[in-house]
């Protein structure tokens, strides 16, 4: 049995994890026709198994817990363990969702005051926890903008402005909320085209969904005059708060004019990435949008008491988008996280993560690499360009991409934003040390030194990984999705 | 400076090799005006001692009265071993798994929980998972919507015996697309929805919703409700509680045909109550209409040697990919979740699971037996079978006060029906799982008479 | 940074996990005189470096978490997880040891029904928790004996007899106990030679140290015989409970005329191992050892309370052997595994460990290795010896050892017992499954043809661990045992 | 079968292949008068959900009190990552590192972590752990009448500062070695040793041993002490708390050439109270010394390419070689403990470590300013300098019952003394550390003033 046997294939009929199941009960009152047969195909095994098969699964990973992840966008900083284990307490997790309020003031009395650091943190004046990711928040907040014109009546707002740098998700919900996505030009510096957006805005505007620091790694310079056309021409702004990593503290959308936010706490607060979620999407809001706001949200009683408010409290509420409160347990960590921290602590979150972004760019630039906007500086993050080497190498930023995993690196995003050609996306984030950024340098220069001697060496990497390059082509043609009985 | 490594020294080279004289300085091309945020009433700094003191305080705060409340949430014992495993750092603090190579872990253990979950709903796929039960189901209904090839309907029937958080959810977020939810009346003597009196000719809709067990706990007649909906060109989307289909027919065989789509909530595979989440959804479909489903999906493949491995893989239709004409905009799933409940399901496999099914419905009975003999005390759908949960109508005093006694009493007697289903007058829904003991049903049986008795 | 850098050379001057200490307090009291200037050479890291550093090292490791690990003597065998999880609950974490008993009743209900239950499952009169390991709780038994005969008059008893196939500890304890020891010969089927035995009791000897089943994996057939013999003689049994895995449940130490034994409860109660300890090894004794047991001792008051037993309860105690009250938390894991197993769970144990053992030597045997006693049954172990193939091949059982860790398996215990020629002691426990033993049988197979195909191949393994083999004799000569300012 | 796979499959093929019928006939080399054990009395075994309640409900049951108790055993602050990362089944499954190559994690750690020890002690070198602090002691007295050459004393000089259970535990460990412990008194006014009390010729003795800080908080003349001894051809022992030598002298600076082996309990290095278990003993000595050294050693050294890595190294003194001769009968030792220590260090550092300890002072400076002003509470040894724990005398009321009427308020408020040091009469011991906030002092304060009334 190799390590990368299924666990389906270290099963024996009839094995079982004896200490996990109650006794068998005999008599069932449900009518046969309601019944299955045969039963499921599961995994049939020992607890032994079971902990050993996932605990040398986990091994297989690359995670912040074993390697630097600088992947831009995603903001993989170090999630403190405090977060996980205080939030991990049995008078949390078994709490009831629809227990009486009673029962969760302590609960309670975290998700209120994360609010209100949330509130203050962004400048905003109403937070909803609730959606369950970034996409989520979009969602919420698009759909808030949408509450906000219908409720004035004016139903010609049916248009969505998105850069062309903007994440797949911005438009992607723009559609989900009903609206249809018109792009904006990103001009030579990186700043979104005024000329084109003066174009682009009229009654049909609903508003416009902006990142800043932009997914190009460059704030957004022109962001009051873009306020002020998009306000003038009767449309909302919309903050996609993935970055906010690069300016906790130290600026706040609120303040910047946007009418409505997301942040990313799986990000931005340093909850877990959990291999690709849970997160959590807290949406903030400007004093027009607070009647909008998804439910549910926590309200403090005079005599200081906490308690949930509902459809009865916001009659204009856009509704519920979770069946209970969201991700509870995530808003926890945040929660312990934002304490940790404190005011100081945020603060220098945006201090030392532009403070790696830019020592990072300087040392690539340094080190022959080509920055995608030399004459910006890096926010948090920054875009290094290999057209370069695609073009006189053949060697693709896919190929640098997987010979750094050889060097123990995670690769930064790759490809994206899309208007960068064999973009690398490098986010470090602020709980980095200088030799790791130094380690980086040095690798990416030894695959550049490879690249120019023998490009088939980088080309066919990884070669110390439990596998080498897959085949993706063949993934998504012969699709193989789930075990069957007659699988080899 | 709590999870900075910066030394002074640190500081000092890189801003040198930046060239720039003080961090400030990075600052310089964000207006001047937007570089003064206040933010001075958001609390100092806590180290982790005083923080752990704080949270534990809190938490203890909460200590939770005995359980007996489901209607959607379901406390089951969870293995030690799943949350010890699922917490280890390279399962915990890994990102979605872009760079295959460097992700098997995760990616090999999605592959499992795919097979797992289409095996459990008898589909033929399964995507790597949704936010939520809630969620899921206003997915699946847009992925209806987009895959009922023989019907332009926007139309879908949504019975009443749903969940009322997922249909409001679900509400929230389709309503934005022009998409009508038309409810769907019960029978108030069963509970469930009555076939006989679906109309012949219902018009045109794009799917049906079939919950099973109901809301109510109560079982629909999902066979002859997918044939009827399938002879109207709708599709079937099953909403399942998973723990039940270790006992209950898969939604794949449903009918003649089965559900097209089978969604839910995975909370019951090994996710704590946790206030309402973190829980996941979970999606599963056929073949045919795998190209419709949102969501993340993994598949097996094969490297450069042959070797076998696991890919992430139809990204076309995911929203990094196709943005504006992506099948959803969702991106971060659950992930850490679907860890969790892969781990829960391999220890348990489909023995323990249905173990845990029958011996919850079984308490459930056992509980039901003792208060019989409580005056003023029944069944609501009495002649309905169930799972697990059932209403209950009570007739001396009002369901709120009752449960409200209850609590003082430290049971959490159940839910208050009358703010969901005025119709159905004073009741309460009630749930009893696995993890409990003869001793705590004698002890709501007498926290129930006492109370009844006030 | 590699990863097997060290914590020391990842630090640098001034880096700290701010979140883990307390403000810096300025005013001292203490005079300079007993203060320390410079501060201790100390990693000086973040929380992250410290996190990443630790979780990857730890991959390094094989465990019975991830590896088949049928180290001979040892009882690798599953540590079920909720026996960590639940001893370390709050309640129990936090309990001071000198707290007043009115705080810690649920504790010492544990600990007062683990005592009830070594008692029954070993047949023995009274039972203390406190020795912290196997060697202590053999220096516990033996000092009893000591102090019985002392407390008879009776100082001549100054020789304890170990065979010559025990473990170190066994001699080494006799010593540490004031006594002389004398070896007494295994026979040819592995029993102990009676002959000799009888030659070497008398007025001299003070008792015997056996362990039934013996090191060398055979049950002890002549037990009864050799109790009466040393008891004749008026000399005690001693019980070495290291192999009681091998019949937990079904034969009683106590039954076999012992009058005191040890338990290794991180062998046969399944305590974690945690990278060499710590373990807990109760002593149990006979009615007349009984005034002798270390203290403290849990006792149960009339009115349902419990209670320790200290001195003043005891007057002839051997004293204490702790500061406290042994190893309370290891205590509780084995209580919780003593639970979940039950006294069928316990039957079951001895049951399936020798089926594994005895199926593993059957298989090896087919496949040409040699059993030491191929007479024997095995019991939850058994030896092979690789004589053979050390003196066709050259290749030694050390050889093999190394070269299974290729092949994903932890090595057996090597050269253990002494008195046979490179030996492998396997055991591989009940929690392992027919196909992992059938995969080491497979790897042993594959190993030898290599030895015979290619000896050099074997006799340069590992190849694929964090190292190659390491040079022992070099560690012993040039000393390196802690980091310095000016190593390399 | 909990914890065991076979299936009935698996069972008659193995059965088979032994060449046997059944499992019962593995036993037949048994006399079967011994298989008859009855073990009836033991209960039957639970599933983990009914052992998950037991446990639950002791450990509320043990809901724990205001700590103020030290003597050995300190509450501190331990990291949330440090017991994370110890209990990953790697280091937590992990056998002795037997086999070097497989076990490079918890080699390598044991050499960061002796490497700790030792700079801490300002020793040359520090083995792998013993027990705990009392067998530590043992085993330094042991070490030391091997180790010194110079005298063939089996008398040691120990002090009645030291911890009464150490002292307890040495003596019951040496004794059947024949070795003498010869009790040094305290000066009652200051509770220390009078340095200028020791007689000038002592007689033969193998060696002092020296608490820093003593049992009772007050720090002891190391230097004068030291250089006493090794004048008198004694060894010195140093039993230190290895978290105050952050901030005190390390016991390689004492006197004119230092302590001549350290030991003490490593609890204060991120061990959980637990009732007094498991900790770990230290031990660290001179250079010279380390073959004298009882437990395991962690070398490094190269592998076959010249690559760096650690191995188990001086084994030759260790009961698997030396048996009858070695010098411990010592095998497991604490090594999961040690894991956790050295996280914990590492993510303190000097400066964190100084900062606890600091604290810790100063908080009991700040008690005991508060207590000032309650009538009939003195210091018993107000003018010696002493480190985060004292004795208080009690005037009025008699401390046990002082201390009874503290518990029922919810302060454990010391330890009583009189059981282990009649001679200073009505006395308690009182300890502060790092993770009292000013409103736990104020509430010691006022339980204490209340109880004081009573
Ligand atoms: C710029 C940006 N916007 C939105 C998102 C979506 O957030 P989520 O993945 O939490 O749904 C991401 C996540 O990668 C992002 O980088
Ligand atoms: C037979 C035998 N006796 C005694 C011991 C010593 O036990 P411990 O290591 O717990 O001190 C062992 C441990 O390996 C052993 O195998």
């Amino acid at each position: 049995m190799t390590a990368d046997t299924l666990i389906y294939q270290k099963s024996h009929h009839g094995r079982r994890a004896t200490a996990q199941a109650p006794a068998a009960v005999v008599a069932c009152d449900i009518p046969a026709q309601f019944l299955r047969s045969p039963p499921p195909l599961m995994p049939e095994a020992s607890e032994m198994q079971v902990v050993r098969h996932y605990t040398r699964l986990s091994q297989k990973n690359f995670s912040i817990d074993t390697h630097f992840y600088p992947l831009g966008s995603c903001t993989m900083k170090y999630n403190p363990r405090a977060c996980n284990s205080l939030a991990m307490q049995t008078g949390f997790l078994d709490r009831h969702p629809l227990a009486p309020e009673a029962t969760g003031q302590g609960f309670l009395a975290c998700m209120y005051e994360l609010q209100q650091i949330l509130k203050t943190v962004t400048g905003m004046k109403g937070v909803s926890l609730t959606p369950m990711a970034g996409a989520q928040g979009e969602f919420a907040g698009v759909a808030m903008i949408r509450a906000y014109h219908d409720a004035r009546g004016d139903q010609a707002r049916r248009e969505i402005l998105v850069p062309d740098a903007a994440h797949g998700t911005n438009p992607a919900t723009a559609v989900m909320c009903g609206f249809s996505v018109r792009e904006i030009p990103t001009d030579a510096h990186g700043d979104v085209d005024l000329a084109a957006l003066k174009e682009a805005v009229g009654p049909q505007t609903a508003g416009i969904m902006l990142t800043n620091p932009s997914t190009i790694g460059v704030f957004e310079r022109n962001i009051t005059e873009i306020a002020a056309i998009v306000h003038q021409a009767g449309g909302l702004l919309y903050y996609d708060g993935a970055n906010l990593n690069a300016i906790l503290g130290k600026v706040r959308p609120g303040d910047m004019g946007f009418d409505v936010i997301h942040l990313n706490l799986h990000k931005t607060f340093s909850t877990p990435h959990g291999g690709g979620g849970p997160g959590a999407g807290p949406v903030g809001v400007s004093e027009r949008l607070l009647p909008f706001l998804p439910i549910p949200v926590v309200d403090r009683n005079s005599d200081g008491r906490y308690r949930w408010l509902t459809e009865q409290d916001c009659p204009q509420t856009i509704g519920r988008l979770s069946t209970f409160a969201g991700n509870a347990g995530i808003l926890l960590r945040a929660y312990i996280y934002a304490r940790l921290l404190g005011r100081e602590g945020m603060q220098r979150v945006a201090e030392f993560a532009t403070l790696n972004a830019n020592y990072l760019m300087a040392r690539l630039r340094e080190a022959g690499f080509e920055p995608a906007f030399p004459k910006r500086r890096a926010t948090h993050e920054f875009i290094i360009t290999l057209k370069k080497q695609a073009r006189e190498l053949n060697v693709t930023a896919m190929d640098f991409a997987k010979r750094l995993l050889d060097y123990g690196y995670h690769a930064p995003t790759t490809y994206f934003p899309l208007l960068v050609p064999e973009c690398f996306l490098i986010e470090p984030t602020e709980s980095e040390d200088k030799d790791t950024l130094d380690g980086f340098v040095a690798a990416l220069v030894a695959i550049q030194r490879e690249a120019e001697a023998d490009s088939a060496r980088v080309k066919g990497a990884p070669y110390t990984l439990p596998v080498r390059r897959l085949d993706d082509v063949r993934a998504a043609r012969e699709l193989d999705l789930i075990w069957k009985h007659d699988n080899a | 400076m709590p999870f900075i490594p910066h030394t002074e020294t640190d500081i000092r080279q890189m801003l040198d090799v930046i060239g720039v004289p003080t961090i400030e300085t990075l600052f310089d091309e964000i207006p001047a005006r937007l570089t003064q945020a206040d933010i001075s009433s958001i609390p100092s700094g806590l180290n982790e001692q005083a923080t752990t003191r704080l949270l534990l305080q809190r938490a203890q705060q909460d200590a939770q009265p005995l359980c007996f409340l489901g209607a959607g949430a379901y406390e089951h014992h969870i293995p030690a071993a799943v949350w010890q495993i699922a917490a280890r750092g390279e399962f915990y603090s890994a990102y979605t798994p872009y760079q295959a190579e460097a992700s098997q872990g995760t990616l090999q253990l999605i592959y499992e929980y795919q097979s797992m979950m289409a095996h459990l709903t008898g589909m033929d796929v399964s995507n790597a998972s949704l936010y939520d039960g809630g969620s899921a189901l206003s997915e699946a209904v847009l992925m209806a919507v987009r895959a009922n090839r023989s019907s332009k309907s926007r139309r879908i029937l949504m019975p009443r015996t749903v969940h009322p958080h997922y249909r409001a959810a679900t509400q929230a977020i389709v309503r934005n697309q022009d998409i009508i939810l038309d409810e769907l009346n019960f029978d108030l003597q069963h509970g469930v929805i009555d076939v006989a009196s679906l109309p012949d000719a219902p018009g045109d809709f794009a799917a049906l919703v079939i919950p099973q067990p109901n809301f109510f706990g109560a079982l629909e007649d999902v066979d002859a409700l997918t044939d009827w909906a399938h002879r109207h060109g709708a599709l079937v989307i099953a909403v399942v509680n998973p723990l039940a289909l270790a006992l209950l027919k898969a939604p794949g065989q449903w009918g003649a045909n089965g559900a097209d789509i089978a969604c839910g909530d995975g909370q019951p595979l090994g996710i704590p109550l946790s206030s309402g989440g973190p829980y996941f959804g979970f999606m599963c479909c056929k073949q045919a209409q795998v190209r419709q489903m949102p969501g993340r999906i993994v598949g097996r493949t094969v490297d450069l040697d042959g070797k076998t491995g696991y890919t992430l893989t139809l990204q076309a239709r995911e929203q990094h990919i196709r943005r504006s004409k992506a099948t959803s905009n969702i991106c971060t799933n659950q992930g850490l979740m679907v860890t969790a409940a892969t781990i829960h399901m391999a220890l348990l496999g489909a023995e323990g699971l249905r173990r845990v099914a029958l011996s919850s419905h079984d308490n459930l009975n056992g509980l039901l037996q003792r208060l019989q003999t409580l005056p003023g005390i029944e069944r609501a759908f009495a002649r309905r079978p169930f799972f697990h949960e059932t209403v209950l109508r009570i007739k001396q005093r009002h369901v709120s006060q009752l449960l409200q006694t209850m609590l003082q009493d430290g049971v959490l007697g159940g839910l208050d029906l009358s703010r969901y289903y005025p119709e159905l007058g004073n009741t309460l829904l009630l749930c009893v799982t696995e993890t409990k003991t003869a001793d705590d049903l004698d002890r709501y049986a007498r926290s129930l008479a006492t109370a009844l008795q006030q």
